[in-house]
């Protein structure tokens, strides 16, 4: 099959293949890594009894193939598990339940992800912003002042761990000049204005990460533009510079900066996952660095499967702008 | 006063004196041509007619004026004016001279509202009345294609409807037609003959190919070394040149109506010779049968290749001719195994053969590419003996030198890179290192496409003696009918992918079969001023009918 | 004809001339170079200042206030050039200079082992067969979909505690961070193995491997340096936000990564604490990202341009910059 | 109240007033809250604002806050049959949030309940106490339930032990004498809204706990409950904080902070740092003492640790100061020569078995090396865990490797992830031969203190093991036996005291400090009680009108 809709079907197929091989690696390492899951599960005081008990429950005696068989058979055919008092569904696809909280994967997964989509989408619009900005008009003004002093702050945000900007960002910003409130996670759909308030500071910390890399890529991508035959086509047409640079050149830097923002979706949310970690936003990633931490198996592979998803995606998106952008390019 | 008024003209490149004390005038509606190989030093005169050493470190003597504009003293604002307004430049390289991302309109477009006051839409339409003006066809639809979706001779087209918009006073065409094939060189050469004809707009032309000067000008100026040589009218220059230098380039200029006797006659000898020593009987050496290759898959899919059967006797050369993209590199990659055809069969020496082969080389069409660049010559050309497992560094050492002394360069220049050496002495390398596999048959691939006439005659003559005395079978591919015809035994004419024409040289240049093989001929350009104005009519028939 | 030749000059020589172009490059180089020979010579220099880095020194810092160094500047001193570090005393210089020695090593190494990786795999899918390419592919898309944060959680977890830390770090960054370096390599080998030079090897005789080696590898050098040299920051960012983690390097080896962790908090009451670290962090960053651009440049053949030698029909003059600026 | 506050902070009204929302910022969230999963006593500070048990801690400032008082029963229970039976009595009109009466039942299945696999998390004393619970596996596959607790009748419950345990009014405490009714109960689910019996009900239980708000059940009257002081209308808790955010946050005091408090969550030794040099900071931290002891662990099946010189050498090189230092000074750490923590209840007796002053005795430490028979030196390999808590973190046990260097034991750290240091110092066969360890008390007295870590008969084989020591000694033994005897707890208290220090000799831990909890409240926070039952504030007290 050919042509878009061939391309999505390619696609897709690639996504699920991906998909299931991370899970088998999230059940292999887990497999692997110490702590007893029963006795963490069941708490650090239970008696030998009580955490075999628990065991058998969550079926980890089984070996490793069956549980991940298991877990294939809830994901087509949903899942039924008691509460004690009554029996409940899991419909497909279902990720299971957390060994923790008892709570059905997928829910968690609905609860968890507006907030890291906030977090990472608006975090994205401010890195393009500020790093597109910035490699423009150190491609424009190379070598003058303002370029380095643009190029020396994009680095430092480059440089410093986010953790850190972001502790101080919020020490200063809210604590000191109490400019802004301490963030906290507020609904889109609840209160649009206090969301965007709310995530000013974890967006600002996130996307000064990133903004670097996208300043440097837009200021290479666009010095290579210009130094082609077409940019000296329109030169020798009397073009003036400005409509150059702006329209020619920054054309030029479309394609890789998608690339790069494909490439950076997948590391932005794992610098999300410090982000929520510090900002205390209940999103993805700091339910992830939980569930890793008591080990709880059905959490991780379900929340590395939507990070490993959203990464997919980003790919395949930035395939088809890259298409959309430069009608020379077939999809694959 | 002139339209164009050159005087003293001196350009420096750090050490470099590219342009060295140039005077010439152009007057309104008059052309002239600038010839020269390449390095003379045309481009650099082209680009200072319009400023476009301003900022970039090259030091500009003497006085240019063009259009009334003192164009070393005029401010930002009065060179953008002059650009595109007054005096325009068409490129060389179509495809990168136009950017790659906006529909061909718009570009036309936006060089149009630079210099007129003009909305948006009137733009427009501006762009698609020239893009009809240089003969595209359905001129509003195309006019929202992007550059890739034109042809090479389209985009030529384009460029010259871009820089027709704004109605110059002065076209200056910087080799507007190397990079195109020939029926759509003449196609290009035609259509300036034709705008000149019509408006009276000045024309600068650059090229080295004396043939394409020879179509389109009153008057030539032959450069070299960055000075003039020779200036004059165009009949007198070419038909009876003053400078020796002239008549040499003259000379190298490859020509379809000279008689191709120089080579054949020793080439038959040496051939006898080698069937003596061999005493085997004039056989095939090198057969392909059903050849077809396909790439992509799926609705993609595209042959590039079809059916093709051919046969290399030992010690002939192969001539195969045909335009850009009918598959001749594919059919030659073939030949040699580095593409395995996705049907039919390459057979040496009667054996089916699979794969490369030190008895099958290939000389490649770009000496810039074909040499590794961090590795010294030297060590490429010993590839292939390392690669059949000699070790003993001194043989090694001698056997390239003797290989490079063999091609015309020194053994010493064993440790020299790439980069240090000129395109028609990398073409040296290459044919060594091709040598280097002792092989039965060489393939060459556009061997003397990159290079200008004179060196080209250079390397075709040394490919004829290697081939004489190394009793070698050899594949021509090349564009230029004419330098086919100078070295082949039998000629092959590709289009689409299939042989559309074979047959000795002779017969196919004397009395061409097939149509598109008499439609290349017509389009190879003349010498003669006149004989050029006889072709131009015999195309403008060939295409009504 | 124009059969002369140009002044002779190899490869490396070329890139050191244009390299010794570039003043910020330099500057940034010998920047580079001061810092791998501070971490190097760490045991000498806190010999100089008669420290060590995991003495503790409880008089010097305020048990009362939480351990606050004594004295004005975190108790910076002629004992103490850069102060004590909160609650343990110990002497922040050498905690430093040691902690170049883990952050620049670990992401040295872990630079090493992403290269080595990608630029393996990634030459081996763009040479290989079909299905070994798209095996490859899929294994890059794999990982490069995998957060790398949680699996550096769970991998750093799994081995044991014996196995030298530091290198485990650099190990595992290594391990999983190659994907992009691969789909670079991979790329750039499928553009240069069509090139006229690695077919006329191939027609040489030369195997694969042969090829891989002498036609692909340095035509790949130039990208894959580049990149790696802003992957160096990268992993130093890594290795910090995996001790943010809890699963970096251990104590009591200083690294930076560690050492902004533990000092994020002491912002207020200890600003020497966090500022040493992040200032080291930045002018480290800063120096490799300015050494990389510049090395790019120099790599680059277009910035040759204006030595454009021989002829050719084809070869377009490129203009580099400028214009009617 | 009625009144505004018009004059915040010093000279201000400090009387409480019911009215207003409590925020409460917490770093972990809720979990759980499901009264058969939580641990200690009242489930800690949320629940036990909506889980009334049959005893409940004595909500008073300091040592007064560790005794134990009736909640739902009329007293802390009565003991017969040699404190191996316990009859409770309901006080009357008792009712849950809907209205409905609480029964004696309710409270027999909400502690049969607590025994299903599903439901685990609990302490393990009712297995451990209550005749025939061994194997019992909950009301969901066991229907018959425990014939251990009787209900003769609504009002009374009847409890039948193993063995006398004068400390049952402690366990009865805990959340799994909270009344669960059978016919409300959803298993797993229960937690999501589970029926309240105190003053709050959960009207918002979100992400698992994140975010929980509880506003006040009208069915509770402050009549049958001397202990509960519900002055807050709505309480907000909110939790996944960073520690430093909420901090920063309870600082700043801004909005609805300035009503806010933390209950788990203390000032580290940073922000300690900076608070200590801010009057009004100053003023709003509260400072409790739970009963908590942090120490080095030796195994002494391991060598060299099986000598107890060498075990004593370590005992005297220890520098106190610089383990209280990483641990975040003295403010936050006092230093600990005592296996019991420094509080009457625990039967507190001070002794110094090996004095180290405040820095170590390294001159003693040689000597008895040198007696041990390691006159050079030693080198051992601490276990610690890699979480960042100051307790088992790599702060600590680098101080410890640093105070070692100097009495010449070179100390290799082997930090373990928590889980898997959890582990290892928790199994027989895995257990390390030193490691650093902490014990805090399930409720305030040497009972649960002591007995998990020392009793021989607790020794574990094949799950988790809390006597480290591998301590079986008959004496130990049978004085533990003897002072559950007693239900007379000043008594057993002095009795533990002795114990401790008895235990102390066989120098099977080096106690290293006794952590102090310092916590910031918002400005507008009244009433803080801090009791050394729990060591942070209550916030069935607080008021923040
Ligand atoms: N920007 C530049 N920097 C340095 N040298 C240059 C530059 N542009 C041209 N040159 C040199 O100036 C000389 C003349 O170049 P020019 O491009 O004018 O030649 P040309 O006659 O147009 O050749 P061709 O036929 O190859 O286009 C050459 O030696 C070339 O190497
Ligand atoms: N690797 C390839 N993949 C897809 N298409 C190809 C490939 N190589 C060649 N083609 C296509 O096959 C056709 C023939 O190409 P080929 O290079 O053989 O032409 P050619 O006659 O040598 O042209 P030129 O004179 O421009 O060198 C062209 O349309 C080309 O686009
Ligand atoms: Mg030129
Ligand atoms: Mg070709």
């Amino acid at each position: 099959m050919s042509g878009f809709p061939g391309f999505v079907l390619r696609r897709a197929v690639g996504a699920v293949v991906t998909l299931l091989a991370i899970s088998v690696i999230v059940y292999v390492v887990f497999y692997v890594t110490p702590g007893n899951v029963a006795q963490i599960t069941c708490g650090p005081r239970c008696s030998p009894e009580q955490v075999d008990q628990v065991a058998r429950q969550l079926n980890l005696d089984d070996p490793l193939f069956l549980r991940y068989w298991h877990f294939l058979q809830g994901l087509v055919a949903g899942q039924d598990y008691s509460t004690g008092t009554s029996v409940q569904h899991c419909s497909a696809p279902c990720f299971g339940l957390s060994y923790q909280s008892d709570q059905q994967v997928t829910q968690l997964i609905w609860t968890k992800l507006p907030v890291s989509l906030s977090l990472v989408s608006g975090a994205m619009v401010l890195w393009l912003l500020l790093g597109v900005g910035t490699g423009v008009l150190s491609a424009w003004r190379r070598g003058r002042f303002s370029e380095r002093v643009l190029t020396g702050v994009t680095l430092a945000g480059t440089a410093t761990p986010v953790f850190v900007i972001g502790l101080v960002l919020m020490i200063v910003v809210c604590g000191e000049l109490r400019l802004l409130p301490f963030p906290q996670y507020v609904a889109l759909t609840d209160d649009p204005e206090q969301w965007a308030w709310n995530l000013l500071l974890p967006w600002l910390s996130l996307a000064l990460i990133e903004a670097a890399a996208f300043a440097r890529l837009t200021r290479a991508s666009m010095l290579e533009t210009l130094a082609e035959d077409h940019i000296r086509t329109f030169r020798a047409y009397g073009v003036g510079e400005r409509s150059i640079v702006g329209r020619h050149a920054l054309r030029g830097a479309f394609a890789p900066v998608i690339a790069l923002n494909a490439n950076n979706v997948g590391s932005a949310i794992g610098g999300a996952v410090l982000t929520e970690t510090l900002f205390g936003l209940p999103g993805i990633g700091q339910e992830l660095v939980h569930a890793v931490n008591v080990v709880d198996l059905p959490v991780v592979v379900g929340m590395v499967l939507v990070i490993g998803f959203f990464v997919v995606l980003a790919n395949a998106v930035a395939d088809v702008l890259y298409a959309v952008a430069d009608r020379r390019v077939v999809l694959t | 006063m002139s339209l164009v008024e050159v005087t003293g003209l001196s350009v420096d490149f750090g050490e470099l004196r590219a342009v060295d004390g140039l005077s010439f005038r152009l007057e309104e509606g008059a052309a002239l041509a600038l010839v020269g190989e390449s390095g003379s030093g045309k481009s650099t005169v082209a680009s200072a007619l319009l400023g476009l050493h301003h900022g970039t470190g090259a030091r500009v003597g003497g006085s240019v004026r063009v259009a009334g504009t003192d164009v070393q003293r005029a401010s930002d604002e009065e060179l953008r004016r002059l650009r595109g307004g007054q005096a325009a430049m068409v490129f060389q390289d179509p495809l990168s001279s136009l950017d790659p991302y906006y529909a061909i309109g718009d570009q036309i477009a936006e060089v149009y509202r630079v210099h007129a006051r003009a909305s948006r839409r009137a733009a427009r339409a501006r762009a698609v009345e020239v893009l009809d003006r240089v003969g595209i066809a359905d001129a509003a639809r195309r006019s929202r294609s992007r550059p890739h979706e034109f042809s090479g001779g389209m985009r030529q087209r384009a460029l010259i409807a871009m820089a027709l918009a704004c109605e110059p006073r002065l076209l200056i065409a910087d080799e507007p037609t190397t990079a195109l094939d020939v029926t759509v060189q003449a196609q290009v050469l035609d259509l300036l003959h034709t705008l000149r004809e019509e408006t009276s707009m000045g024309l600068l032309l650059v090229t080295h190919d004396v043939g394409v000067a020879a179509e389109s000008v009153d008057e030539v100026l032959v450069m070299r070394h960055g000075r003039a040589v020779e200036h004059g009218p165009v009949s007198r220059v070419l038909g009876a040149p003053v400078q020796p230098y002239t008549r040499e380039l003259l000379a190298a200029v490859p020509r379809l109506d000279a008689p191709a006797a120089g080579s054949t006659a020793p080439q038959e000898a040496v051939l006898e010779e080698a069937v003596l020593e061999e005493a085997a009987p004039k056989g095939a050496v090198l057969e392909a049968t059903g050849l077809r290759r396909e790439f992509g898959r799926g609705k993609r899919a595209f042959t590039a290749v079809r059916d093709v059967s051919l046969t290399l006797h030992r010690g002939e050369t192969l001539g195969i001719v045909g335009e850009s993209g009918s598959g001749k590199t594919t059919l030659g990659r073939m030949l040699v195994g580095l593409l395995e055809p996705t049907a039919g069969e390459v057979r040496y020496d009667g054996r089916p053969h699979t794969g490369v082969n030190p008895a099958v080389q290939m000389v490649f069409q770009d000496p810039v590419s074909s040499l590794n660049p961090r590795r010294s010559v030297g060590e490429s050309i010993a590839d292939p003996l390392r690669a059949r497992g000699e070790r003993d560094e001194g043989r090694i050492q001698a056997r390239v030198a003797e290989l490079l002394e063999r091609v015309g360069l020194e053994g010493a220049h064993y440790d020299r890179y790439p980069h240090e050496f000129s395109g028609g002495q990398r073409q040296r390398v290459g044919i060594a290192r091709a040598l280097a596999a002792d092989p039965r048959v060489i393939v060459c691939d556009e061997p003397v496409s990159a290079l200008d006439v004179t060196t080209q005659a250079h390397v075709v003559a040394l490919l004829g003696e290697l081939q004489r005395e190394l009793g070698l079978a050899l594949v021509f591919v090349a564009h230029d009918l004419a330098v086919v015809r100078q070295v082949s035994d039998r000629v092959a004419v590709m289009r689409q992918g299939r042989i559309v024409e074979e047959g000795p040289v002779d017969e196919v240049y004397g009395t061409p079969q097939d149509p598109y093989t008499r439609q290349l001929l017509a389009a190879v350009p003349a010498l003669d001023p006149e004989a050029a104005a006889l072709r131009r009519a015999e195309r403008r028939e060939l295409a009504a009918a | 004809m124009t059969d002369t030749s140009v002044p002779a000059a190899s490869g490396v020589r070329q890139f050191w001339r244009r390299l010794r172009t570039q003043r910020a490059a330099l500057v940034a180089a010998g920047v580079v170079a001061l810092l791998v020979l501070v971490a190097l010579a760490a045991p000498l220099l806190t010999a100089v200042e008669g420290q060590d880095s995991t003495t503790y020194h409880p008089s010097l810092v305020d048990s009362a206030r939480g351990g606050v160094p004594i004295g004005s500047l975190g108790g910076a001193n002629a004992d103490h050039w850069f102060g004590v570090e909160p609650q343990t005393g110990r002497d922040l210089f050498a905690r430093l200079v040691y902690g170049a020695r883990v952050s620049l090593g670990v992401a040295l190494a872990a630079t090493v082992v992403q290269v080595t990786i990608g630029v393996t795999l990634g030459v081996a899918a763009a040479l290989g067969k079909r299905w070994v390419d798209q095996l490859l592919s899929r294994f890059t898309d794999i990982i490069v979909a995998m957060p790398l944060m949680i699996m550096s959680l769970a991998l750093l977890a799994i081995v044991p505690s014996s196995f030298p830390r530091p290198v485990l770090v650099a190990l595992v960054v290594g391990l999983i961070g190659w994907g992009n370096i691969a789909r670079i390599v991979r790329a750039q080998t499928l553009t240069l193995k069509e090139l006229d030079h690695v077919l006329a090897a191939r027609l040489s005789g030369w195997g694969t491997w042969s090829i891989a080696r002498r036609e692909l590898l340095p035509g790949i050098a130039a990208p894959v340096i580049t990149y790696a040299a802003l992957l160096v920051p990268t992993n130093i960012t890594v290795e910090a936000a995996l001790s943010f983690l809890g699963v970096g390097v251990k104590p009591p080896t200083p690294s930076w990564g560690q050492m902004l962790t533990a000092a994020d908090v002491w912002y207020q009451a200890a600003p020497q604490y966090l500022l040493l670290p992040a200032g080291a962090l930045f002018v480290t960053v800063l120096a490799l990202t300015v050494l990389g651009d510049g090395v790019r440049t120099a790599l680059d053949p277009r910035a040759a341009s204006r030595l454009r030698i021989g002829t050719g029909r084809k070869r377009e003059s490129k203009t580099t910059e400028g214009g009617a600026a | 109240g009625p009144e505004d506050n018009d004059a915040k902070g010093a000279g201000g009204d400090s009387t409480p007033h019911k009215g207003g929302t409590l925020t409460v910022l917490n770093a972990g969230p809720q979990q759980d809250f499901d009264p058969a999963r939580l641990y200690t006593s009242g489930g800690g500070n949320v629940p036990s604002l909506v889980f009334r048990t049959l005893t409940t801690r004595n909500r008073e400032n300091g040592a007064a806050g560790t005794e134990v008082v009736p909640d739902l029963a009329t007293d802390t229970g009565r003991p017969s049959k040699g404190a191996t039976v316990w009859t409770y009595t309901l006080k009357k009109g008792l009712t849950y949030e809907d209205g409905t009466p609480i029964t004696s039942a309710d409270i027999k299945y909400g502690i049969e309940r607590s025994f299903a696999p599903e439901l685990s998390g609990g302490a393990p004393y009712l297995r451990d106490w209550l005749v025939g619970a061994a194997g019992y596996q909950g009301p969901y596959k066991d229907k018959k339930g425990l014939d251990a607790i009787e209900t003769p009748d609504e009002r009374t419950i009847v409890f039948h032990l193993n063995k006398p345990e004068g400390e049952f009014p402690y366990l009865a405490t805990q959340t799994q004498f909270t009344p669960v009714p059978k016919s409300k109960d959803t298993g797993t689910k229960y937690e999501e809204h589970p029926v309240s019996s105190g003053p709050y009900r959960v009207v918002r239980n979100e992400n698992d706990g994140e975010r929980l708000i509880l506003e006040r059940n009208t069915h509770w009257s402050a009549s049958t409950d001397a202990e509960r002081k519900a002055y807050p209308d709505k309480i907000d808790v909110r939790s996944g904080l960073d520690s430093s955010v909420i901090n920063q946050r309870l600082s700043a005091s801004q909005g609805a902070d300035a009503a806010a408090v933390t209950t788990d969550t203390n000032l580290g030794p940073a922000e300690l740092a900076k608070v200590s040099g801010d009057k009004d900071l100053a003023s709003r931290v509260g400072t409790g003492h739970f009963g908590y002891t942090n120490y080095l662990a030796f195994n002494p099946d391991i060598k060299p640790f099986n000598d107890v010189k060498v075990r004593q050498a370590i005992s005297y090189a220890i520098d106190r100061s610089s383990v209280v230092n990483a641990a975040g000074g003295s403010a936050l750490a006092e230093p600990a020569t005592t296996f019991l923590p420094d509080q009457k209840s625990f039967g507190y007796t001070p002794y110094d078995l090996f004095p180290a002053g405040k820095s170590g005795d390294p001159a003693k430490a040689r000597q008895l090396l040198k007696e041990a028979g390691h006159p050079n030196g030693l080198t051992v390999t601490l276990t610690h865990s890699n979480a960042k808590d100051f307790e088992t973190s790599p702060e600590i046990a680098t101080a410890v490797q640093d105070a070692l260097k100097k009495a010449g034991i070179t100390v290799k750290l082997q930090g373990l992830e928590e889980n898997d240091y959890s582990d290892k110092i928790h199994d027989v066969k895995t257990e390390p031969g030193f490691f650093l360890a902490h014990w805090g008390a399930d409720w305030p007295s040497g009972g649960p203190f002591l007995a998990p870590i020392f009793d021989g008969r607790q020794i574990v084989k094949d799950g988790a093991n809390f006597n480290t020591g591998l301590l079986n000694d008959k004496s130990v033994n049978a004085e533990i036996d003897a002072i559950n005897k007693l239900t007379d707890l000043d008594q057993a208290a002095k009795r533990w005291g002795a114990l401790d220090k008895k235990i102390g000799e066989k120098a099977l831990t080096v106690p290293l400090f006794h952590p102090v909890y310092k916590r910031l409240y918002g400005e507008d926070v009244k009433n803080i009680v801090i009791s050394d039952w729990t060591g942070v504030l209550d916030i069935s007290q607080v008021a923040v009108k």
